[in-house]
Formats: C-alpha cells, structure tokens, sequence
C-alpha cells in the first residue's frame, strides 16, 4: 500500500527544476514516504507554499497543491484546514520565506494551532532570487546583498517556535531522508501545528554549510541518550545552548487545537455543509434584527 | 415632505452613553411603527471629545439624516454649538442644567429648556441615568405616552431585576413630568397611519446587512482584523455563524486575512474578509492571488475617510480607484457598491455569485454612513426567496470528475474554454489532484512562462467577463426621461439625491436621479444613454477627485454637460447642500 | 536641569484624550522623567508609533513625533536612527501593534539590534478599537469578537524578545512609575535594540487585567535576590514559569549595534554629510560601468 | 540601417554559463568602440531550463535587441529552436556538436556549423571552458582578430593566475582556429569609424542608471528586498553607497523596506526603495502615509510579467494602475517613465527633487528589458553637471527655524500656503520639535477631524502639485509634425519605435514618434495637441489592457483614431512586429 501510494504520488508530480543535489529533493521524497506510510493518498493531501526554490515543493510532491505568495503559505494552509478538516494539510517554503516575509504569519500560526504541519527548508540564503542573505544566514555570512558580510543576528526558528508555544517542533536534514521521513509522521500526525525546520543544503549558493558540514555539525537527538522532549524550557536551553544544531524532535506536548476550541465547529467538514439552512431560518435570523 | 418628519438628536461627549442613549429613542421609535434613521458622529477616541446620535422620525422610509434638527438633547455646551447649523426654526434644546447653562446665538427661534437632567438622576438613580431623564424629556416634549419605552426598559433591564427596571421607569418619568411642567415648547411627532403601527420590521445597518446577506448567501469563513467603521460585520456575524458550524477568524492583519478568505475559498467554502481602507490597501497582494490563481474571493471595504489613517470614524468615499485598480500586473475583478441596506444584503449574494462564476476577486464597497447607520427596513425588502445560490463552474463529487476525465483524458484546472471559465474540482476529490497557483501557468497548472499559452491564459482570465451585463441591473433610475438634469451617485448618497430630486422637481426642474451600484464593470453603456439624454449632468461624490467621474470619463468618454458636486469633509451630504450645488450651475 | 526638562516636554505635548486612569498616563510620564533624567531635551528624541490609544504617546510625550500606520512603527524608527545617529529614538505602541500586526518587524528590530527602544503598552485588549481580542489576551478572554473566549494562544513578548536574541529585555507596570522611569533610563542608554514591555492597564475595556489584579500578582524583580539578569536561557525559564508576571530587567547583554556592524558608517550623522560629494567623484563612479 | 548592425546570440540550459559568456562576447566589442544591446532570456529558476543571451553590435547606437540573429552559439537543440523564428536568411549556427546533432527545419537559409565545444574544451582545459571554444568561433567567423578578447582574460583571469589566463587563451585559439578550418561562412562586423575605435564608454544597465543616478542625487540610504528583475539595483548600491557612509538596508520584507524609506526621509536624509511588482503591491499603505504625513518618498518599480507572481523573469508594462492608483483615501503622487539608460539616470533626479519639492511618493517605473539590458552609453549622455540637487522647503538649521518662528511664532509641519507647500524641519532642531501624523491634523500637526480643517488640509495636499507641469519635459518626439501616423509608447520601447518610425519613413509613410516620460500627472496638455495634429494614432505598449492608452482616454479624451497596439506575451516588441501592427491599421 505504502509503496503504491509513494508512486502514486510521484506520477502527479511535475517535473523538478531544482539543481541536482539540492536538499530539497529528500525533503519531498520523505514526505511522500511519511504520508505513503500514513496511508494518506494525494488527493486528501493539500500542500501549500510560498514562493522559493522550496516553495516548488508542492510541484514535486505530488498532492494537491496551493503555491501562493512569497511569506504567506500559512494563513492560506489554515484556512484550508478549517475549510476541510477531512483533508491533510501542509505548509512548506523557505527560510527566507518563513522567517523573514512570513514570520509574522508563523508566530500567529503557532499561537493559533490549527491542526497543520509546517516544513521549511532552511539554507541560510535566498536561492530562487540567486542568492542573497536570508534571516537565518549566520552574522558576517557574505552573500551578493551582504559583500561585507551580514550585519544581523540570526533569526532562530525553533527557539522562536519554543517561546512563540508551539506544540510540536522538530528539525531534520536532508541528509538523513530516514529520519526526516519519520519524524514528518510524527508531525502530521499531531494534533495542532507542528514545526519541522529542515537544514537542506543549497548546493548552488550557499558554499558554507554543505552536506558534509551539516553532517559533521549535527547533534542527532535519535542518538542522545536521556533528552527530554516534552520539557519547554529545558528544550529550550539545550537548542540555544546547541546553536539550534540539532536534528530530531525537539519538542512535543498535546494541547488542544483551534478547531476544538471554536463553538459550533462541527464534526462533518464545513465544505460539506448545506448552504441553504439559513434560509429556512428566516425568521430566526431576522428577530436578532428587530 | 421633509416637515412630515422629526428629527431628534442626543449630543455629548464620547463615554457619556450617548449612543445607547441614541438607540433606545430609535429602537422604541421604530419598534411603534415608524421608519428611523439614525446617524452617529463620532470620533476615534475613547472618552471625551463631542459626539452624537441623531434619530430621524418618519411615517415613510427615509434614507438619509435630514436636514434640520427639531429636538436636540444637549449635555454639554459643545453639543449645542456644534449642532446649532442643524437646528430648525422653531426647534429646541433640552440641556442639562445641572452642568452648564445653555447658550444660542442671538435671533436664533429656537427654545431652550433647561433641566438638571445629573441632578434628577443623582437625586433618583445613578448619574449615568441622566439619559433616561433625557428620553423622558423629549417624549413628553414629542407627545409620546409615558409608557412609550416601557418595552425596552423590560428588554434591557429585566434580567437586572425588577428593582432595576423600576429605578428606570421612575427617572424617565421624572423626566417625563419635568418637562411638561417646566416648558410649553411642543412638537408632536408625525402621525402613523394606521397600518404602521407597531408593525414589525427590521433594525439595522448596512454592516448588519452585510453580515446577513454573507451568511445567506452561504458564506461560512470570515477573516477579519478589526477596524473601524467594518467591526460591527464581525460582531454580526458573530451572532450569526456558528448556528452554522461557520468560523470568524481574527486574522493577525488583513494581508493574513485576505489570504485566509483565499484559502477556504479555495477549499470550497464561501469565505470573505471585512476591513476598511487601511486594511484593503494591505490586500492589493491578494488581490493578485485571487486574480491570477483564479481562486473566488469576496471582500467588503467599509469606506472610511482617507488618506492613511485619515478621520477613522469619518465617511468618504474615495477607495474606488484603489478598489479598480490596485495590485500590480492585470487581473479582471469586480467591484460593486451598495447604496441602501437592502442593497447591501443582496450584494452579497450577487458578490458571492460572481465570485464563483468566474473566479475572481470582488469587492464591496460601503462607506461609513451606510455601513453604521442603523435604520428601518420593511420585512418584505430582505426577502430570502430571492437569495439563489450559485457556485458556478464547481465540482464537488467524484461523478463530476468522472465526466470531466472522460471528457480531458485528466483534469485540467485552467482550461482552455470557450467562456474563459475553467471548473474548480473541490481539493479532496479522487482523479482531481491538481495545483493552482500565483505563477503563470498551463492549463495542467503548470508554471510556465512559454509566449503562446501565456497569451491564452492571459485571454481567458480577462475574456470570462465577456458574459458579465453590468448595464442590466447596476443603475437605479427615478425622474423623468430626458432630464434636463441628471443626479449622479453611489453609495450611501441615494437618500439625499432622491429627495433633492423630489424638491427640485417640486421647484419646477426637469430632474432625474441615477444610482450606480456597481464600478467595475463600469455599467458604461447604460450611462452614456443616461448622459446623452441629459441636459446637465451632475455627479455627487463624497471625495476630493470625483473617483466616479474619472471612471466615466475613461469608460464612457469626456462630456462638457457632466460635471462633479463633491464633498469631502467626512460629513455626508445634507439635501440642501445638493440643492444648493445645483442651483449653482442650473 | 531634569525637573526643568520635564516640563519642556509638557510644553510641547498636545492634550490628552486618553480615559481618565487610563495606564499609558504613567508611561509617558515615566519617559519624560528618564529623558530628562539623562538631560536629552525633546528636540533630540523622536518617537515613533503606530496606532492604538497607545499610538498617541507621542502626542503627549512632547518630544518630535511621528505617528505612522498600525503596526510599523519600528521600520521607521529603526530608519531614523539610521539616518540621523544623533537622534534618541524610542518606538511605541500597543500589545496589537507590535505583537499583532506588527511582530514580523518587532522580530526583524530584535536581530538587527538599531540603537533604538521599543516601549509596548500591553494592555491585552485592542484599545482604540473598543475592545476586540489582542495577541497577548490570554486564552478564554471573553471581548466583543470573541464572545466565547478567544481561542488562541496568548504571544509572549518577553520569551519571544529572548528567544530573537535582544540584548535588553524588561517589564514595567503603570502602577510603578518610579521603577518604569528607571528601567526607562536603563533602555535608552543601552546600546541596541532594547525593549520594555509595560503592563499598561485599560480602564475602560479590560476588567479583569486591572491595576489591582496586576498589583498583585507581579513579581518585583527589583525584590528577588539572586535572579541574574545576564543568563538568558536562566531568563526564559524563569519568565515562563512565572507566566510573564514579573517586573523589572529581565535581561541585558552587551552586543554590537546594527551601526557598528555597517561599512563607511560614519561617525557624523548622515543626515549631515555633503551630497555633491558623487559629482566630484565622476571618474571614480563611472570607472565602475565600463 | 539594420542591416549594418551585428546580432549575435549564446544559448544553453541555466547554469551552464551562458550569461557570463554573452558578457564577454558584449563587453568586449563593446570596449572595442562598438555599440552594442545585450538582452537576456533566462526562467526563474536556477538550473536548466532555456536561457540565452544577445548581443546587437552597432557602429551607431541602438536602444532595442535587433530583429534578426547572424550568429548563434547553441548549446543544445532547444536554443536552437527557440531562436529559429529570429534566424536573418544566411545567418549561421555554431553548436556543440558534442553534445547533440543541430537540425533546421528544410528549406531555411541557415548554416549549421558544428564545432565539438565541448570535447575541445575538455581536452585542453576543463568543460565549462566550453563558452570560450565558442567565443573564439565567434569571434573567427566574425572577422575579429585572434587577440581580440587578450585584455578581458586577462582583467578576469589575471589574479588566478598566468596558467588560467593562458589555458583560456589556449581554449579561445583552439576555437577560433577551428572554426576557420572547419566552415567556410564568414559574416563580419559591421565597419567601425575611426573615432569609435577604443573609445570609452559606459556598459550599463537601467538598473545600474537607477543606482548612480539615485547617489548621485544624494541618496544616502536603500532600503529593500530582494526582488527578480530589482536586486540588481541593490547590488550597484552596494558599490557605491559605502563610500559615502550610506546605507543599504536589507529589509524583512517590502512593507519594512518602504517604511524605512520613508524614515530615512523623514530624518532628513534621501532614501529610496527598489522592487518589484508584488512588492509594489505591499506598498500602497507607504504611499497613503507618505502622501498624508508629507514625507518625501521615492520608490523604484522594475516591472515584470504579472499577474501575481507571474512570470519573474519577463517583462511587461502593467504596474502603471497600481503606481498611479493604489492606496486607499486619495492622495497626489507622481509617477515616471524613463525609456533609456539614460531617463533612468536623470530620472532618479528628479526623482529626488520632486520628492523633496513636493513632499510625495514618487515611483519610477522601469521595465525589466531597460531594468536588465546592459547596453553602450556615451560618456558625455551621462553628465554629472546635469545634476543639481534640490530641497526644497528643507528647514536644516537654527537660523532657518528661528525665522519660521519669528514669522509665526512657532514652527508649524503643516502650514497653509499659497503654494501649498509646508517647509519641512529636520527633526533635532530646537524650536522646531514638531509631530508629522498618518492622521488627518490642523496645521500643528495635531490629530483632528474638524471638518474646515479637514478640507483645507486635503485641498492644500492637491493644490501643491499644480505648480508641476509636466507638459515640458515629458515627452520625447521625434518626425513631422502633422504625421499621418503617430507612434505612442513608454519605457523601453522607444529603440523599436523608433527604428519602426524610421523603416516606415523610408517606406513613404509620415510617421512621428512620441515617447512618454511620466504617466502621473499625465502630461494631457501636450498629449492632446499631438493627437489632435497627427491623423492616426497607435499606442504601442507591453501589457493587455493598454494602460497609457486608458489614461489618456481618462485624462485626455476619446478618439476613435487612437488606438492600442499591445503585446503582453513576456517578451519585448520586434521592430517588425510593430511595422505589421502599423501596416495592419494603416
Ligand atoms: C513579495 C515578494 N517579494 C520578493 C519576492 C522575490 N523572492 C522570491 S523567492 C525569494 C526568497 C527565497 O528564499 P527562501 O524563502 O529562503 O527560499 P529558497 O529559494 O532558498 O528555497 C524572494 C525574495 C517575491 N516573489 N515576492
Ligand atoms: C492596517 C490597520 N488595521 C487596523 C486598524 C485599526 N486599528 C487601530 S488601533 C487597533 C488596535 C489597537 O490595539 P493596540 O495596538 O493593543 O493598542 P491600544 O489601543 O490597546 O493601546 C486597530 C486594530 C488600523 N488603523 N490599521
Ligand atoms: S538554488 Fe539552491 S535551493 Fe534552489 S534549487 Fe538550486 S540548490 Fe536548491
Ligand atoms: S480605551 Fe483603554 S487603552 Fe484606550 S485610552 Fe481608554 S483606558 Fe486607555
Ligand atoms: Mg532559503
Ligand atoms: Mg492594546
């Protein structure tokens, strides 16, 4: 089934116009693995993005597909949920779409908690725009928009999902397709919204942080014997105290998500509703105008 | 006519109560029989600073302030100043003696009553009852019963216990008595046929009709940010939605909220946002979206006074252009413009329709009078039996799919079709997996920038309005054929041009009012009939460029014999002002 | 000196049309006492706000004002000091201005660190607009647009501030104009970006969150013995498991300013340098296209 | 004339070098003494994908890409297909025969020469040296000597090295060699005069016109984000800027970067953003605050191919709606137009100084093929002593204020004048400690909704611009007066305007020209009286619904001679196609 559903997903894909060896391609090869292994075929799938090499994402995929503005893939991504709550959605773009244009969005997306996942490929430049300085670019990162280097700290996603109270926030590497795939299910799977950062490389621009770099850097927490996930603060202070170079899942709790918290939302998805009820409750809806 | 009328008023200073003060004369009012029409000024601060609510008393359906001022309620002196324009002859002004002691300039034939409205209410209740000492003063005054507002009084502070209400009954009688005792001044309201009285109809505003059109209409997202003067559409349909399973999202801005009526547009719930200029001037973005990836979206622009932030509580009616023309690159959409709140609850069917038909951004204009000022509306003019849903070229089921493939080998959502109008397969469908998206793009949804289909798709986007007759139902027309003057509106100016019209014609002129209710499609064809018919052509806009005339004339053409009566103070049009600004020309 | 500057300030500040008790009396009060304190006359500050009734400080604060749109004033006070490094610069506004519409610059301000400081009036409700739910009403809050109790996660401004990376991080109270003139003092001559957020009560459309609910139920850290205001994760956890109910520093750290970080940056405020300075320099300039 | 210019062309897939390749091939003829006009074709995205890119080498100065193509370098078969409909009868194509087998439709006067470029430049160096195999072809066939390219390998090459200079001039050599053993087709370079040899020139691009323009009048801070077709600009910036202790802000996103202009200007020092369309359309709430505080503010727009997203690396001239009406509320602005290099360099100018006299947003629309062509300008069309920095009302020292002061006793931001301008004081000033407000205010700058005020405030925001005419200086006309026909445009357009007008001229025809240098205001005046002399009149313009020519009909008038001639396919007019729309009215 799961091995159908992968193909099944491949033969709605476009073709990529990705650099060959970008991290994005394990990005979408794992999440077509992690919604295969769901059981989740296309067609209940809604990928949405904004606009970046990452913001192809849904292109490749596979699923249906929203490729939106740059910065704005997440109130689209919500709105669908709610729309369709039978259907699985997922946000995805960059880093310089997510945390730069679109932070605001995320924040109030963490804060919100529909019950989305959220993807960003994360390779510390802009590559569609062919490579200038994006906010998770390291301070003095040298780019063609930062010739002497960049003047801003970073922006550090997941502590910002951590402080901002996301539910769940895990990180991935393209260079471990594997794990990535799996902890995309744990994702997809929580109830609320999930933050995945993914460190996937851009071969083309940026010439620092490279597969082997990210390799050699990494912290896997697979491999951590005692860490905590399920403690805010503590997760906290071991991603700062890390550098945010950590891969697997940060952090997760259950916390109701939005659409439990909203009165009258109903079982049956909202796309599905009779539209003409309220005119046979004229009457009804005019006395609250007398 | 407009002597048939009576118009009340309560002024003082922000926080005093003087809205709810204002509501319940006009509730009780409209509750007996007649047609009320309320208008509220007001500024974007808290406490202090003047504001007022004035009631317009009428046996016939009015739609706009009036012109003068019979009974003014004054708690300060700078209520009286600044509503002394407004005061009729023969009119007067109940004040609070208590805090101050009314003046009036010399030679002016208006009463002055005194009465210690604080004190009495001091002395019987609590301070803030002096408006019920007000509403007991101005019934007697108008010739009401005592028991007149005996209802609401049972309705607002029943729950409160009888004690309460019974404090309230006993100061507004106080008031009631007071004023018979101390003044012989007297203005009966207009008498009530018989068929009016304590006949049912409806209370609202064009954001309340906003609201209810959008929920008839099957609208079940809405996403907003708040802002004045569009709020109160959130807290309407508040009230109505989750009856529902409908959602109100407060989005973190409008950009969020625009995208988020896109979103569930797009998953096939009829979804819309609500703001006013700030927030519309946030969604040129989106616009563009909603253009280019074909995607239904509805918004509503309760107009306020610009530029920038502007006079936030102001009317205006100056986002036309931006309505028309913002968002970079070229998208179709529609614009319409309500000028009634009947106009504004069919609107929204006629927005939600049209943006399901052909897929494209519309947007409501409403400016702020019509937005806010609540007002009587006959039962029979909100009429659900004309509400007909249609989605347009949507599929919603496997079956439709089915046909579709059979038809395409697969499904392609940007079509290349005869009317430009390619269908939308609900995400969720089997056999329908498909992209939509803000790049240019096949008919697969593809991104793609080859020249060929990029004409096509460019065709398509604007040719699928082709079908779309703005000149069959967009003008509303009075007066006579071949006038030798023709009044030019939209929006809320339709109450005061109409009566113009009828004192004007009453005054000789050969006048003919039109309204126009939709700018973009410009109804062009239906108005340059109009103009050519015409003598003189005037055109009364609430802006300082004449938005609507810049439209005509690039849509219809360049006429000596049209020209614009604008008004751009934040204040709306006064039918003497309209008169007067024809008789400058005529 | 300051006593006399003071009521310089009020000079120039238009009148009020803030409710009577309303909290943003004490904190433009506390500004005027520390600008003052640190001898800066009103021609050499600038605020800037957006809109809110927290978006009038400038109006009353006395100093050069600018009143720029709901949400944006930290792009513009950050170009201001940009443009004329001689400036004081302080930006202002309310808990929906800055941490609603406005947290995607409020971040941006935090990791470019521009010599300015950022004051909220956290009132957790939106003021001006009478009284819709606001980024920081805390969950279940019961206002005109959420007539069930907001459904969302408050934002934490305080962890957020930390979790950007800010160098000056503090919380004041209306109640407590003394300590928020002092930590007022502390801001602006922090070299950075610093932010105070300040529990400013809304008299007239908050009545849960009210000076005696804040009175008692903040903690003084000006009282706690021990807390260190340099150990920034310490500081996370610390305001997070105190729900933000503290006052005072909460963290400091010296970092390089934006302007230090600049190339050609000059010592002598832009605003003052010679513009003919290019037509001079044809040679050199065309020498770069040929 | 066309047929003494030289249209060369390089193209592969993206990635493979072919830009740096044509700027090789273009900047050295272009030091030669040539002119030449370089156009891009590339696809946002990075790698793959068809990309090429052309050079038009001239004795005399060209301002458009050139019709035909003599040589072509392919790379693969799709450059070649894509570049068959431009192939001149005797043209010529190199490709790579190691690669592929070059095909041409039968029947084409072509000559397909292949040269194994990619195996020569492996064996003797490594295979990106591919392009230089291919330059040194070109450079055989073309009539150039072997050492043509000596000075730019070694300007590029020098600091790595003697060896890679010489591998390269080894690779080059190879190439040309081969070329001239293996085919004998030979096209040489038009004939360069005398005075042209070695003459210096500039080798820009609009976008680099817009950079040194915008330092030279006195831009001291840049603020933006990177945007397809408008980084450009940020990178010229960056080399000039630091010098001068300026500042280029790279901002969060668009909304950030034009609140930071206007912050910058508002602190007294000139400040710019650069975008493109969907930035621009994150803009129109900057221009609303712009427009009410009165603070200057200059904003770049590099139009590309819309709708939304759109096509980013094609070009159109669709943002001229959204420049000219955007922003909610109504407020005055100024729009520009530059055609040339050159415009884009004066226009930065005056740019700045209306911003500054004015005290509006100012927006300059660039489209990307004038954003994006580097091209051959003379040094002399690039003349600083042109520049003259102007202020206007700028209140910069004590002495100024205390003047203002003694006047009228104390500083006012938003004075009533008779021009309707207000003298704006840097803030930092004593005695001039003033509010600047997004809100409606009286003449102190205090917030208000007075209705008198409110009107003057409004009318002086208007009435300030009625000293602009731009009637004088914004249009360029070329040809008869009274012609028969008269060619309209704006923005890059002009070259193929122009040479139609030339081609057409030669063909009997009265033909003139008039380019439009500014949309907003309009320069109607003038407009007008040309249309009015000229018999027929066509609007040549890269968009779908003929924005120029709607304002004209919306400023101007309607006449049924004017009429739109439109291509909005991504890609810039051909000459001939202009002539076929011409020949297909006239
Ligand atoms: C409003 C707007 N601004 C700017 C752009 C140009 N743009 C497209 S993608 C991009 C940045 C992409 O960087 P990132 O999000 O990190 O994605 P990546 O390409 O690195 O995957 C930019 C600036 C745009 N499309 N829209
Ligand atoms: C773009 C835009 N959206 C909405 C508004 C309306 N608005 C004005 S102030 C405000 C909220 C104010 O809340 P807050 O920032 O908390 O300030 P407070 O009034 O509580 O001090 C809103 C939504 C606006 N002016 N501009
Ligand atoms: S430019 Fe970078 S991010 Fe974009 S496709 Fe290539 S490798 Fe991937
Ligand atoms: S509404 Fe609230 S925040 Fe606004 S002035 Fe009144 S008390 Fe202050
Ligand atoms: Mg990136
Ligand atoms: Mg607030």
């Amino acid at each position: 089934m799961a091995v159908n559903l992968v193909t099944e997903y491949k033969e709605h894909a476009q073709s990529s116009t990705w650099c060959p060896g970008c991290g994005d391609f394990a990005v979408v090869a794992a999440m077509q693995k992690a919604l295969a292994a769901l059981e989740l075929p296309p067609h209940q799938v809604v990928a949405v993005t904004g606009i970046g090499c990452s913001g192809k994402f849904n292109y490749y995929l596979g699923a249906n597909g929203f490729n939106s503005l740059h910065g704005r893939s997440l109130p689209v991504a919500q709105a669908i949920k709610i729309a369709n709550r039978d259907l699985t959605v997922i946000a995805a773009g960059g880093d310089g779409d997510g945390y730069g244009i679109g932070i605001g969005h995320f924040l109030h997306a963490v804060r919100r908690n529909v019950d989305i996942t959220y993807v960003v490929m994360d390779n510390h430049i802009y590559g569609l725009t062919t490579g200038q300085t994006s906010p998770t670019s390291k301070k003095g990162f040298v780019t063609k928009t930062t010739p002497y280097g960049a003047a801003e700290y970073p922006i550090r996603p997941l502590e910002l999902a951590l402080a901002g109270g996301a539910g769940f926030v895990a990180q991935g590497f393209s260079g471990d397709p594997k794990q990535l795939a799996e902890i995309m299910k744990q994702a997809v799977q929580h109830k609320g919204f999930s933050l995945i950062n993914v460190y996937s490389p851009c071969v083309t621009f940026n010439h620092e942080e490279t597969y082997e770099w990210w390799r050699q850097n990494l912290v896997n927490l697979d491999q951590e014997q005692g860490y905590d996930a399920t403690d805010r603060t503590a997760a906290f202070r071991y991603v700062y105290e890390h550098n945010g170079l950590l891969r697997g899942v940060i952090f997760r709790e259950e916390r109701r998500d939005y659409q439990s918290e909203l009165p009258g939302y109903a079982a049956e998805a909202l796309v599905r509703q009779d539209l003409s009820q309220p005119v046979k409750d004229r009457a009804e809806l005019l006395a609250a105008f007398m | 006519m407009t002597n048939a009328d009576f118009n009340w008023k309560v002024g003082g200073a922000q926080g005093e109560g003087i809205d709810s003060t204002g509501e319940i004369f006009a509730l009780t009012l409209h509750r007996m029989g007649y047609y009320v029409y309320t208008y509220r000024h007001f500024m974007s601060l808290i406490k202090g600073g003047h504001t007022n609510y004035k009631v317009r008393i009428s046996p016939v359906q009015r739609r706009h302030r009036g012109d003068g001022l019979d009974l003014l309620v004054a708690f300060d002196q700078g209520s009286i100043d600044f509503s002394l324009p407004e005061m009729s002859p023969g009119s007067a002004i109940i004040y609070d003696s208590t805090s101050f002691e009314g003046r009036i300039p010399e030679g002016r034939n208006i009463t002055l009553i005194p009465i210690p409205l604080t004190q009495m209410a001091r002395d019987l209740g609590m301070v803030i009852m002096k408006n019920m000492v007000a509403i007991g003063a101005s019934a007697a005054l108008v010739g009401l019963p005592q028991d007149a507002f005996e209802g609401y009084l049972e309705e607002r502070f029943g729950k409160k216990g009888d004690a309460v209400v019974e404090t309230n009954r006993k100061v507004l009688a106080a008031g009631y008595n007071y004023a018979l005792e101390h003044t012989d001044w007297r203005k009966p309201l207009p008498g009530l046929p018989e068929a009016s009285k304590g006949k049912k109809r409806l209370f609202m505003h064009g954001n309340d009709a906003v609201a209810l059109g959008a929920v008839v209409a099957g609208c079940r997202v809405v996403a907003a940010y708040p802002i004045t003067p569009a709020t109160e559409i959130l807290y309407s349909v508040l009230k109505l939605l989750p009856k529902y399973g409908g959602v109100v999202l407060q989005a973190e801005d409008e950009i969020a909220a625009c995208q988020m009526a896109i979103g569930a547009n797009y998953a096939g719930v009829r979804a819309m946002t609500s703001t006013s200029g700030p927030g519309l001037s946030l969604m040129s973005e989106s616009l563009g979206l909603s253009g280019a990836s074909e995607t239904p979206l509805v918004i509503v622009d309760v107009m306020r006074a610009g530029p920038s932030t502007g006079m936030p509580t102001k009317t205006e009616q100056a986002d036309a252009f931006h309505a028309i023309y913002s968002a970079h690159g070229e998208i179709q959409r529609i614009v319409l413009a309500p000028s009634t709140v009947e106009d504004a609850f069919y609107d929204m069917q006629r927005a939600f329709n049209l943006a399901d038909k052909y897929q494209v951004p519309v947007i409501v204009l409403v400016d702020l009078v019509l937005g806010l000022s609540k007002q009587t509306v006959d039962l029979e003019d909100i009429d659900f039996e004309r509400i007909a849903i249609d989605r347009g070229k949507l599929l919603t089921t496997k079956d439709e799919v089915d046909a579709v493939v059979a038809r395409l080998g697969h499904y392609k959502r940007y079509e290349l079709t005869e009317d430009g109008i390619s269908a939308r397969a609900l995400p969720g469908l089997e056999d329908a997996v498909h992209m939509v998206l803000s790049y240019e793009h096949d008919e697969e949804g593809n991104e793609m920038e080859e020249r060929g289909m990029r004409v096509k798709q460019t065709r398509k986007r604007f040719n699928k309005m082709r079908s779309l007759n703005m000149d069959e139902w967009a003008l509303r027309r009075t007066g006579p054929q071949n006038p030798d003057l023709l009044l030019v509106g939209w929006g809320s100016t339709e109450g005061q041009l109409e009566e113009a019209r009828e004192q004007l014609t009453a005054g000789g002129l050969k006048v003919a009012h039109l309204q126009v209710g939709a700018l973009y499609p410009l109804p062009a064809a239906a108005i340059r009939k109009e103009i050519e018919a015409a003598g003189k052509v005037l055109v009364f806009e609430n802006n300082y460029e004449g938005q609507l005339l810049e439209l005509i004339k690039q849509k219809v053409g360049h006429y000596d014999k049209v020209q614009a009566s604008l008004k751009f103070d934040g204040d709306p049009f006064y039918v003497s002002e309209v008169v007067a600004m024809v008789k400058e020309v005529a």
